[in-house]
């Protein structure tokens, strides 16, 4: 009876602990991260959604169309479209496409990327209404110069040597872009099989 | 090729027998050397004596090997295998057997059978069911052979090196499918 | 640690909000039909329009309550997640409103949108009649609290029952049968099994509840909540927790018996208030023994298959439940609306009043004074103000236990109750009738 | 459900039946996508089959087909709740195939994430343990509090918070950044009062207790039948921990106590293992960080700094021991003709990959051993005549994680 007694009374006591350690939490400050009106603070290894780089100096493009990410990528998301260019011989990057919708983020392409021009950013908000819409194009993922620098001093990336071309071959984004523009026959020769979704 | 060097190493089967094929031996079960993986010793053994062989293993005090790890099925070139990593709970032995079935021996349309050890150690059953189910081994003697990973109506056994992916597997009409 | 503080003042801030959203809309609605409206028809139309204002008054209990239900229910659901948010290091709702104060009413408009679902195979007379059962007796047992909450104002004396005590525990064994009702309606396994449980948890401690109840009717030798409430007028040491008024009765040349027997009147109070909380948690399905929609076991129980306005009912009820035995053990136990500290109470009260005619005295003393006095009563406010407090505390309480506690087995539930809770039950009932007849 | 008026029940004979149900695969409490058909009588279990594979990817079929190096980057999903472990069984695996020596450094690395990843994983466990017993709101968010500084930590070394893609072949991915042990460190030092918070709550709550004690007794002798292995297997008595009975990377440096059980584990047992486990593994962080050679990063930059000209490949200040790895080397990766077995101690066990190489950039087979796998085959025993609400307990106490079932 008394043995009864008493392992009521401890059952109560340790009842009132857990009660105790409970209650004392209300006088915590609450860990919720308010995170639409507070952006976190993401580390620069950090794999966000993929973009290219440009020389943060010069603002040529980082590319120089080797396809390794496009050959690393598990989940075959990149396609690059380049040709050798009729004047200098040299491979000329067309149009980059990254379908996100596929991605898994795991930056392999950016290990093996010989430039560091392909980089995941910090970005993580990329939703849209449709699947197309993830699928990135050139146009989309170069970086303006302002952002390949802060990501190149944020992952602590080797400063890019500028591009030691006789020929005057800018590539820079715009520049890119334009021959896009140019040579829409040469894009639409080649549809990506994501491209079509 | 160097499966090929593999199998005519183990065809040869000359090497000294470990530990474990001693004491098999000694108990008057043949078992095959094949060159040790990764320094454990891996031995080849008829499957009419696998039984045996286990449950001598399984309870003689030198061996201990108590704790069935693994049934892998694999597909080889001129087989189908099933391996069995062994180890001790409270000794550090450790032990790969091998059980081969030439592919030459099953007849088309037919699954390569291997005695099942699930009413030996009932981590077996599973383990074996996953072999059946990814690279169609018939365990003879299974109390519930039946797939596991794959959905029940599945045609096929996806980890053989011959096995195609019906084209229609996700279509909806298709009564096999399994959506 | 500020952040916290903070946390802890807006949570404050929600509840101040929402009592005067509750209490000022009870209170004026009632108001206004129960004394407004009638003298406006009686100075119309002078005799013929007695019947109608009679009618009206009569109504105003029920408008009371039917207003009171759903608005307290916010009010409850919001004050349980912003505490559990606060429990567990986190911030709660506080987007709806400010602070997120309006989020379950968001919550209430978005399940009365909801489709509402009927699964196949379901009894639909009985799925439907299921959530209406569960949730009639909970309106019907707020009304005798009304008079006990409000110090039987004359607006709510006509259900002020000379047995509102016996009438609140028959009335609240219904709920289980439109449990039963329901999951067994549902056509499901997990809602059959959660029924089934819940009836055998409603049977087996109601007689530790009922048991507890008696014993404190005993000890105040009446079954009329005025009147118990009543009992306890005075201080904290009249509370029925503490022995109903024992401890006050001794002077200095009390004999030791007597001495002992108050004091061991008090223990026994005590543990009979612990036996009350604990029950009335079974009975009104909360975390220890919130079996009957046990989350990790019969995904919802009983109300698995409900959805829309039917699981708000449901949701609702629950709520209220919940409400009503808080209610009813402030009154039994806690001194219903009596002030822990008389003295402190008036003294701030005058202190109060003080310095709102210091404040106002300049402007109009007279109209202010006269407004106040014809809207509210000052002893009706602090009544009020009392029994709200006590047994929001309660419901507090229940938000920390739902906050810890792993629940119960079954079988080990129904042990708990037969072989712990019922014989304590009747050696409290037992002790408590000697002790009082000592002291 | 509703007995029919039949002869038997006419002449008051009581006619009992069996009900069978289907636990998942869509409940809120069988963690992912298992389903238990269940026969029940009342509210005892009389039957029980387990269902799985409703989460197969097929990733012994992706291993065949993916590279090195790309496989490791899927494998992390494997066990999504302690990726470092399966990408460190594939390393060690084809590792022992290829006779790679790990730089020293990277094998403290490598067991500093990985223990991280037991507490994650040991954590969200005892959060979903609560919940499995009906805890459903206070202790849940404790240990994700601490679990979630965890993860900020891991994230800010390998990049992601789950699907690390952190240790590889040969060595770990990247070294850490500046500051990163000293915040770790900090987090060891006020950690175990956390553990002891925890405790208060649950350890010796009487219900907590009523719901553990007694309840799916797991006898030794079944649970190596089983093979089952790891938390789950030494609450049952056997000192089967890979980490001291076949040691591996440097955990034969580290000092840190196995606790088992010496009797039959209950769920309690098995409760309290997984406590203590954690206890153990902030006291293996805590010396890794002691230990580990270049000292944390900031010092070891300064090293580099220091003897970055001799450019020497044995150098005793920066080669060797305090390279980590080349990202680059790994992506056209090979792995030696062979096959072998390697097992790491994961938070559920015995963690093993076997893999058999022809030489070439893709693996010929890759047979994943998962301690999920062996754990749950021995749910029908644990959950027999038990009841209804056991079976969370006991399903929550054996720490499955279903993709690791599936894969």
């Amino acid at each position: 009876m008394l043995g009864m007694v008493g392992r009521a009374a401890e059952g109560f006591y340790q009842v009132c602990r857990g009660l105790w350690t409970v209650f004392k939490h209300s006088g915590r400050p609450p860990t919720t991260k308010e995170f639409p009106d507070v952006m976190p603070e993401l580390p620069g290894a950090f794999r966000g959604r993929l973009a290219l780089a440009v020389n943060p100096e010069t603002g040529e493009h980082l590319c120089i169309s080797c396809r390794q990410c496009e050959r690393v990528c598990p989940d075959k998301c990149i396609d690059i479209t380049a040709h050798k260019s009729p004047q200098t011989g040299k491979l000329e990057l067309i149009d980059f496409k990254i379908d996100h919708g596929l991605c898994m983020f795991c930056g392999l392409c950016t290990e093996v990327c010989p430039t560091s021009c392909i980089i995941n950013t910090s970005d993580f908000e990329m939703s849209e209404y449709s699947r197309g819409a993830l699928i990135y194009d050139l146009k989309r993922l170069t970086l303006s110069q302002e952002e390949s620098a802060y990501y190149f001093a944020k992952k602590d990336l080797p400063p890019p040597k500028p591009k030691a071309k006789p020929a005057p071959k800018p590539e820079a984004a715009g520049d890119a872009g334009e021959s896009l523009a140019q040579q829409p026959s040469d894009v639409s020769q080649q549809p990506g099989p994501k491209a079509e979704e | 090729m160097t499966e090929s060097d593999q199998a005519e190493k183990s065809s040869a089967g000359t090497a000294a027998p470990g530990q474990f094929g001693q004491l098999l031996s000694d108990n008057g079960i043949e078992s095959n050397r094949l060159p040790d993986s990764c320094g454990v010793e891996t031995i080849e053994v008829d499957r009419q004596q696998l039984e045996n062989a286990v449950q001598r293993l399984r309870k003689s005090p030198e061996a201990v090997l108590d704790l069935l790890l693994a049934v892998s099925g694999v597909d080889s070139p001129e087989s189908y295998d099933s391996v069995y990593h062994l180890w001790s709970t409270s000794k550090s032995g450790e032990l790969v057997i091998k059980v081969r079935v030439a592919k030459s021996e099953v007849a088309p349309g037919e699954l390569p059978e291997v005695p099942s050890l699930a009413r030996i150690w009932s981590a077996a059953n599973w383990h074996e069911r996953e072999s059946y189910d990814l690279v169609g081994i018939r365990y003879s003697g299974h109390p519930y052979l039946r797939r596991i990973l794959n959905p029940w109506n599945w045609v096929g056994h996806p980890l053989r090196r011959d096995y195609k992916q019906p084209v229609d597997a996700l279509n909806d009409k298709n009564p096999v499918s399994f959506r | 640690m500020n952040s916290a503080v903070f946390e802890i003042g807006k949570f404050a801030r929600l509840t101040l909000l929402w009592l005067c959203i509750i209490f000022g809309a009870v209170w004026g609605v009632s108001w206004s039909i129960g004394v407004l409206l009638p003298a406006v028809i009686l100075s119309q139309s002078g005799e013929s329009g007695r019947f109608w204002a009679q009618l009206l008054q009569a109504l105003v209990p029920v408008v009371a309550v039917a207003l009171f239900v759903p608005l307290n229910t916010c009010y409850m659901v919001l004050a349980e997640r912003r505490l559990l948010a606060l429990f567990t290091v986190r911030k709660g709702p506080n987007r709806v409103g400010p602070d997120g104060a309006f989020q379950t009413v968001a919550d209430a408009l978005k399940l009365l949108l909801k489709e509402e679902i009927t699964p196949r195979g379901a009894d639909l007379l009985m799925y439907t009649l299921a959530p209406v059962i569960f949730f009639a007796p909970s309106i019907i047992g707020v009304m005798p609290l009304l008079a006990a909450v409000s110090g039987n104002h004359p607006l709510f004396t006509p259900v002020n029952l000379p047995t509102g005590v016996f009438y609140i525990l028959a009335v609240s064994s219904i709920p289980v049968v439109g449990v039963v009702m329901g999951g067994w309606a549902s056509n499901n396994k997990y809602s059959l099994v959660g029924a089934l449980r819940s009836a055998a948890q409603a049977i087996s401690y109601e007689i530790p509840l009922l048991l507890s109840i008696i014993t404190v009717c005993l000890l105040a030798g009446t079954l009329d909540f005025v009147q118990i409430a009543d009992n306890q007028r005075g201080s904290l040491l009249n509370w029925n927790i503490l022995g109903g008024g024992a401890l006050t009765h001794l002077g200095i040349g009390s004999p030791w018996w007597s001495i002992a027997a108050a004091l061991l009147l008090a223990a026994c109070c005590i543990l009979l208030f612990a036996l009350y909380v604990i029950c009335a948690c079974a009975e009104v399905n909360r975390t220890p023994f919130d079996l009957p929609e046990a989350e990790s076991e019969l995904v919802s129980g009983f109300n698995t298959e409900y959805s829309g306005i039917k699981f708000a009912i449901f949701f609702l009820a629950e709520y209220t439940n919940l409400f009503i035995v808080s209610t009813f053990a402030a009154v039994m136990f806690l001194g219903g609306g009596h002030a822990p500290f008389p003295g402190l109470e008036d003294a701030c009260i005058s202190g109060l009043r003080g310095l709102l005619a210091a404040w106002f005295g300049a402007c109009t003393p007279f109209q202010l004074g006269w407004l106040v006095n014809s809207l509210v009563n000052p002893a009706t406010v602090s009544q009020v103000f009392w029994i709200i407090v006590k047994s929001y505390a309660l419901v507090w309480f229940a938000s920390l236990i739902r906050a810890t506690l792993p629940r119960l087995r079954i079988d080990q539930l129904m042990d708990y109750s037969w072989k712990r809770l019922v014989p304590l039950a009747l050696i409290l009932l037992i002790a408590v009738t000697f002790l009082k007849e000592l002291v | 459900m509703v007995p029919e008026m039949t002869e038997e029940l006419r002449a008051n004979k009581l006619k009992t039946d069996e009900m069978l149900i289907n636990m998942g695969p869509q409940h809120p409490a069988t963690h992912g996508v298992l389903r238990l058909i269940l026969k029940l009588d009342g509210e005892l279990v009389k039957h029980c089959e387990p269902v799985v594979g409703h989460l197969h990817r097929a990733q012994e079929w992706q291993g065949q087909n993916r590279t090195w190096f790309q496989y490791q980057a899927l494998i992390d999903r494997v066990d999504y709740l302690s990726g470092m472990f399966t990408s460190w069984a594939l390393a060690r695996a084809a590792e022992k195939i290829d006779d790679v020596k790990v730089p020293l450094r990277a094998e403290y690395m490598r067991v500093i994430v990985a223990e991280m990843n037991r507490l994650t994983s040991h954590l969200l466990w005892l959060g979903t343990f609560g919940i499995d017993l009906g805890a459903m709101m206070g202790l849940p968010f404790y240990p994700f509090r601490e679990r979630e500084e965890l993860l900020d930590l891991l994230e800010a070394i390998a990049g992601q918070r789950m699907m690390f893609n952190y240790i590889r072949i040969g060595g770990v991915q990247n070294e850490a950044p500046p500051g990163w042990f000293a915040r770790l460190f900090k987090f060891t030092g006020s950690f175990p009062d956390r553990i002891d918070e925890y405790e208060a709550i649950l350890s010796n709550n009487p219900i907590f207790l009523k719901r553990t004690k007694a309840v799916g007794i797991l006898p030794r002798k079944l649970a190596i039948d089983y093979g089952v292995t790891g938390p789950t297997l030494r609450a049952s008595g056997v000192a089967l921990d890979l980490r001291k009975v076949k040691p591996y990377s440097v955990y034969d440096r580290l000092d840190f106590a196995v606790p088992v059980c010496n009797r039959d584990g209950d769920t309690y047992d098995r409760y309290m293992c997984r406590i203590i486990e954690m206890h153990e593994s902030n006291k293996i962080i805590r010396q890794c960080i002691e230990q580990i050679p270049g000292g944390t990063a900031d010092v070891l930059r300064e090293k580099r700094k220091a003897c970055s000209a001799c450019g020497k490949a044995n150098c005793p200040h920066c080669g060797g021991d305090l390279a980590i790895m080349v990202k680059k080397q790994n992506a056209g990766l090979r792995v030696k003709a062979g096959e072998g077995f390697a097992a790491v101690e994961s938070p559920r066990g015995v963690l093993g990959c076997y893999i058999i190489s022809t030489g070439s950039d893709t693996a010929y087979r890759i047979k994943w051993r998962n301690p999920s796998f062996s754990n749950l085959a021995v749910l029908p025993e644990l959950l027999l005549d038990h009841q209804i609400a056991d079976i969370m307990a006991i399903f929550g106490s054996i720490d499955v994680i279903l993709p690791d079932v599936d894969r």
